[in-house]
């Protein structure tokens, strides 16, 4: 049931202005291909493994391979043209040994002309489908899953972090928490995965705040949930970050290991990671074809922009990004079901009517998005290391959650303000989320903002600010706008930033079995 | 299970803990330093006060998180075990009727001038607590509730009058030690009384430790969360080794 | 607004079943006096002080006397005349003369007759008179700062307990709560207060769970909020006990040392302090007139009934007392502004929709008493030590009492399970409260109880309880419903409890100038 | 104040205070037992275990309530005091124009892979904290702010471009002790690359214990709460200091 009573003319027009804004973006991001992407394409077609031998540590084969294709003869085609074609040229069985045999500094590769580009390109899209059907079976096999063990009794779903660094203690956590009520398991990156250019590889142990993301550790995860999945009856859905360097390469091995849920926003590695924009548009449309075929649900990352910029100010700011990460979605063809679109509890506590805010904001993405399993992030930035008042807090970020019918709820941490969470604090987290779902589970029955009240009047003029602010940034561009510090004051030029260098403009020839396939869809 | 532990906070010996307390000393970076001192004396090291604020001009409110170094040894841990079988209200009722061939008689309430009565109630009332019924329930016990704010010499009279085999009291309140003193009291009103032939003596209430039984002059303490059914099974293994030691 | 929907013609006929189950009650407070009340009338007629010299401690003198007068004459007169007639004949200026005489054993009391009656009711009434003007003052001076200093400038008001045992600590406690922002600060009292049947005198230090409520005690604690009540710029309230067995002589120091508020419930004494039922309802209505003239607010103690029976069970039986109170109150001259009927959160927070069962009971007694400020007591039965948990459910219960207009908040403390309030606990709890009211202030412009959704069908539920048990009270009769254990399951039959022997059946020639000057109103 | 406290839960003196923390041991009377024995360790005694809780088989979670026996010396208590007055910006810009007849140079960022950069934008940025505008305000400072993620070297390559007079590093992410590794890390560089001539090292964030810079090797630390005008004072305080020294 609407509340707000927003104008459909009004939402229309913000719909419109968000494309328009969005257009000149989607033509950079279809005219250029970067080294992730062609990484990811790689992995799809079946290349794992790192060369362990190399003094900086592992590498992996695939940017063994990517480096010296774009060294030898450039990524402008694409890179499964000369891949391929090298394999056949050295035949070689596997593109692991095309890769051992490229470290060896024993093979050349061209862009082949002609039959050998033809042969070439039927190989690559011959490997790569068998990519995505493994992909295609995860999606399906998640399907049986739910089917047989069901999804949470209960909207809002739990959604629960662990960080510990180490995945044998993510999986002691996650288990624990998932047996305590959690239905959706995000693993925590460790602070510096998002710059590295690279994937790392196998179980790791030592992450700084958060676990690497390797296929290994989504893989251990992944069984350990299915394993207490069984135990509590319901399918646990297991969350990682599709963003930073190698956003696309993780969103595909996200979808092998059958992840069920990504970070995977369009301007956070810009914003908060200072990626460079266009390396991080390219990758955002490629990263989020392959979810689409995965199934998998995208958390987008407005709730961000929060904890730099002020939440009441910059309201409108989460509800333009919302627009904008909702088309770019489309666009990769994710439809409204998989568009976990982010929000937050963020407002100052101190501020009069702060609760009230909430709602208004809370309800506003609510009905702009009806279909959309929004995410409701919790209080972060305005959290002490006073943990009684913070526990409180979460306590109304779960009743505004329930009132306004969020879809996945974040579990706000006591300890916020002061360490990664410990088992303990995860499990109060817990024991509050149930205390208000169970107490106040059917409060929005009885909630209806006042007509004209301070509710419905704060909603509207936040989409009148959107509505401005999109046509501001239609007129200006949208790369001028993140220049500019519109989005959680970041200012970001498209020429700067981090990656830059691995993006390149496709030439005629361009050749991508993947993108082929995912596009065609 | 190893034999010794320390706190978890999210890595297994990472010692975590958390605590909050107030000082009387002015808000401010002398107050921090105040309560690490504190906190490094309680073993907290490193501590980190997390939250500071002013309760009124004199005092100083205080959250901090580090890792103790103490170490846990199971093996010292000291409780009172559960020495005799839990039954069920049947079997309690066919022991006591094999070993006394009459009811056995309770005498309850709570002493002094506490009136927390629901405690005590939830162990003898019918309606009983968590799912158990109360000692009433049982056949072979006869049940005298003299209810709330009951005085030491009222509690030791009516025990004889009831020819009382077990008396027990609760003791809710605990400020300034009011548990303590009443019970105390009152084993030692029992004994200048009635001497070895005393009844069984018990206390209970959410603020007493099991291990003090001795040092409160009663045979036995129950703390928060006790259940009917473990009474009803202790007095059944009490009356059984009083009739072997006098046997 | 009336959300609830109730009927209005349900609602008369609860308040026309609540007279007449307790006209007969009203009947036999008339006809009798106790020996509280006696002493209460010399107390208004200036008595003050202790027999210090006595070994079973410090006996007030008023004690002395009153039981002098009984054993040598009775009490079926009421006190004042032989006390002033003793006064007149043994040439003694002062009633602490008369009583020191009285403990010396060279009085001897009579019942005067003729003319010596007439003397002795006027010398009487006219030192009764100045007491009640002191009373009188008091109201006034007590008008005049709230007009100079104003009330709190928000609804709810914030009710704190202090209960350190030692009235200097509680002072302490009491002034920094009053700084952090209670508008009401209750002394709570000893536990073993409410069975004495003398007042203790002076300065008090060594309560257990609480202070003696004393004359002295009384003006030290108004003396200290004066002080801070200007230092904050606001009118601070103090609150004590008229309960147990001096119920009325604590309500005429009270109205003496200009305290704002008292607890006196019509049947605690009886329920919960196993008081006689006849006991209780003479000084009950007594202590009320008192009240009724010293402008004092009075709490009453259905919240207590939900400790010992269960909140959803037992609902209406919370709304009967209420019903009852207010009847007992208005007879004995109380307006509507003065009646702060009590009602509480304490359901069990795992019953499901917990909250909003709560927000139904919250609600029905706000409509069916619109204006009387309802003081809504927090959670307490299901307060557990994990003090975390309780800090969350005393933020709902603050919440509850937000979106349903109560009038006086009593704040819940998280270590309710655990000990008396800490200094701490007190502050931490203060800020609870001002986040809620700041935070969420106005959200009850948008709370509209859906019609014929649970919480409306749950309030019309209970109201209809509520008449078909008070019309089994007035069939049966009000002290056999209490002695059956209708109110928080509680058997008290009228024949027993504490203080019986303290009642007195009134002979034909009574005289009392307070109650004269009391009821004439 | 008096020279020894204790903490104060509602008398003076009684020394209460709370504390909440998880054992690896199976929830039960044994476990109830160790958070005893963990909470006497901590000197609460006697200690009040007044809820404990299962986290999942393997753990207990437990809050405690007591009385410890320490006292805390306040004469004891070590804290960072400010050596320094507190100045207007027109004060820190007039004393710096004599002083050095150039603008002080200033560079600041988050080392390694902390992105957190609210903490040191607060102190740098215009828009500054608290009320107190950031550094950039400043007109004798030149402040450059190299955001977040910033690798060691490239720190001291442009502290040295810039002919900076002061580094400012930030440091958020504590686990693993990142911070301390991180800013030691810095020092070593800068005292290897510059030696004496090296720029004032400061290090700032939230769970940083301004106690610590010796052992950090930088010259100053700022903890949770700093404000610019803080800093902006220390700054002249040391360069004045440095100066000084020099002379
Ligand atoms: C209900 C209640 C009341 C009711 C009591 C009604 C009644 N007829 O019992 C009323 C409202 C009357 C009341 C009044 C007061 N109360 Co009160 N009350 C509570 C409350 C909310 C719950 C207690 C309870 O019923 N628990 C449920 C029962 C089932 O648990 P239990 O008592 O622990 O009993 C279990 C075990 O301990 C054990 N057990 C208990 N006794 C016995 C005895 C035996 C023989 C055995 C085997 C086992 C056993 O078995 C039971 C079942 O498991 C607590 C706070 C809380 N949440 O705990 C405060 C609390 C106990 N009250 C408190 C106080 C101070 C008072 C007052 C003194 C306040 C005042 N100054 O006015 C008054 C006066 C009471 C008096 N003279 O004693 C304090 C005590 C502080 C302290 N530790 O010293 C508490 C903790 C609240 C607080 N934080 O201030 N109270
Ligand atoms: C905002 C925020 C973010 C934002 C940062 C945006 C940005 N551009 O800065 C975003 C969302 C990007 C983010 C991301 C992450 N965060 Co973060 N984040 C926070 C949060 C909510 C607030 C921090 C903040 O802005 N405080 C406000 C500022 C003003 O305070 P401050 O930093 O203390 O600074 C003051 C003083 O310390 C001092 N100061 C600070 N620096 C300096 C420097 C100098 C020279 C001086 C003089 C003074 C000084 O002055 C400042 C003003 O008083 C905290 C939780 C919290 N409530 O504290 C978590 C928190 C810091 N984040 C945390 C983590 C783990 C992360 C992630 C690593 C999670 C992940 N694995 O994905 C990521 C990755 C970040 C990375 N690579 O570093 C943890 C750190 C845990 C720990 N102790 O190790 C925290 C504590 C949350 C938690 N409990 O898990 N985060
Ligand atoms: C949308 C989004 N992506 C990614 C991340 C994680 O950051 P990183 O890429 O540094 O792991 C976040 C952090 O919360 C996020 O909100
Ligand atoms: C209505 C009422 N009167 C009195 C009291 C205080 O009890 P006592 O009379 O034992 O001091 C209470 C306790 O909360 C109460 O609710």
């Amino acid at each position: 049931m609407a509340l707000l009573d927003l104008d459909p003319k009004v939402v229309a027009t913000a719909r419109r202005l968000a494309a328009k804004a969005a257009e000149p973006v989607v033509a950079i991001a279809k005219a250029h291909t970067t080294v992730a992407v062609e990484r990811a394409t790689l992995r799809l077609a079946g290349i794992t493994g790192a060369d362990s031998t190399h003094r900086a540590g592992d590498v992996p084969w695939v940017n063994r391979v990517v480096d010296t294709v774009r060294e030898q003869c450039g990524l402008e085609h694409g890179v499964v043209l000369p891949a391929f074609h090298a394999l056949r040229e050295h035949d070689l069985a596997t593109l692991t040994e095309l890769a051992e045999a490229t470290a060896a500094g024993q093979v050349r590769f061209t862009i082949p002309e002609g039959r050998d580009r033809t042969r070439a390109r039927k190989a690559a899209t011959a490997a790569v489908t068998r990519g995505i059907r493994t992909v295609d079976r995860n999606r399906a096999q998640r399907e049986k899953l739910v089917a047989k063990l069901g999804d949470p009794a209960q909207r809002p779903w739990i959604y629960l972090i662990v960080a510990t660094g180490d995945i044998d203690e993510d999986v002691v956590q996650a288990q624990n928490a998932a047996r305590a009520g959690a239905d959706v398991i995000a693993v925590i990156r460790s602070t510096g995965q998002s710059l590295l250019d690279y994937v790392p590889e196998g179980a790791t142990h030592h992450g700084f705040a958060g676990t690497y993301a390797t296929q290994e550790n989504f893989r251990i995860m992944r069984a350990a949930l299915d394993e207490v999945s069984k135990e509590v009856g319901r399918y646990v859905r297991l969350t990682n970050y599709a963003s930073g360097l190698c956003m696309p390469e993780i969103a595909v091995l996200a979808g092998l290991q059958r992840l069920d849920m990504m970070l995977n926003d369009s301007m956070y590695g810009i914003l908060f990671r200072d990626i460079n924009p266009i390396r991080t548009f390219v990758d955002q449309r490629f990263s989020r074809q392959v979810h689409a075929r995965a199934g998998i649900i995208i958390n987008t990352g407005e709730d961000n922009y929060l904890t730099t910029a002020d939440a009441v100010e910059a309201a409108h700011t989460v509800t333009v990004s919302q627009l904008l990460n909702e088309h770019f979605a489309h666009e990769a063809g994710l439809p409204d079901h998989l568009l976990g679109l982010g929000h937050a509890f963020e407002i100052n506590p101190k501020v009069p009517e702060s609760f009230r805010l909430e709602l208004a904001h809370a309800l506003l993405a609510r009905e702009l998005f009806p279909d959309a399993p929004l995410k409701w992030m919790p209080p972060t930035k305005h959290m002490t290391g006073d943990v009684f008042n913070g526990y409180l807090l979460d306590g109304f970020f779960n009743l505004a959650g329930v009132l306004t019918g969020q879809s996945i709820l974040l579990v706000g941490m006591m300890t916020e303000a002061v360490v990664t969470p410990f088992l303990s604090d995860r499990d109060l987290a817990l024991a509050n989320v149930r205390y208000v779902l169970d107490a106040a589970g059917g409060l929005r029955d009885d909630f209806r903002p006042a007509p004209d009240g301070l509710i419905v009047k704060r909603a509207h003029q936040v989409l009148g600010e959107a509505v401005d602010l999109l046509a501001r940034i239609v007129d200006d561009g949208l790369l001028d706008a993140i220049a500019d510090g519109t989005f959680g004051l970041m200012k970001r030029p498209a020429d700067g930033g981090k990656g830059a260098d691995g993006v390149v403009a496709k030439a005629d020839g361009y050749c991508n079995p993947a993108s082929d396939l995912l596009e065609a869809r | 299970m190893k034999r010794h532990v320390r706190p978890y906070g999210d890595t297994t010996g990472d010692g975590m803990v958390q605590t909050s307390f107030t000082l009387p000393v002015p808000f401010g970076p002398k107050a921090d330093g105040a309560a690490q001192q504190l906190a490094n004396k309680m073993g907290i090291d490193p501590a980190m006060v997390v939250h500071s604020h002013a309760i009124g001009a004199d005092f100083t409110f205080f959250v901090v998180y580090g890792s103790v170094g103490h170490i846990v040894d199971l093996d010292e841990v000291r409780v009172v075990e559960r020495e005799y079988p839990l039954l069920s209200p049947s079997e309690v009722n066919t022991t006591l009727k094999k070993l006394l061939r009459r009811k056995l008689v309770v005498v309850g309430g709570c002493i002094g001038t506490d009136a927390h009565t629901v405690g005590i109630d939830a162990i003898l009332n019918i309606k009983g607590f968590a799912g158990e019924k109360g000692l009433e329930y049982y056949r072979e016990l006869k049940v005298v509730n003299l209810g709330a704010q009951v005085s030491v010499p009222e509690l030791v009279r009516r025990a004889r009058a009831e020819k009382a085999d077990a008396v027990l009291v609760s003791q809710v309140v605990t400020q300034r030690d009011a548990h303590v003193l009443n019970t105390r009291e009152m084993a030692a009103a029992f004994r200048e009384a009635m001497g070895d032939r005393r009844p069984l003596l018990i206390a209970g209430g959410p603020r007493f430790d099991p291990l003090m039984a001795g040092e409160l002059g009663v045979d036995r303490v129950f703390g928060r969360g006790t259940t009917p059914g473990e009474v009803a099974s202790y007095l059944v293994h009490a009356v059984q080794t009083k009739k072997e030691g006098a046997a």
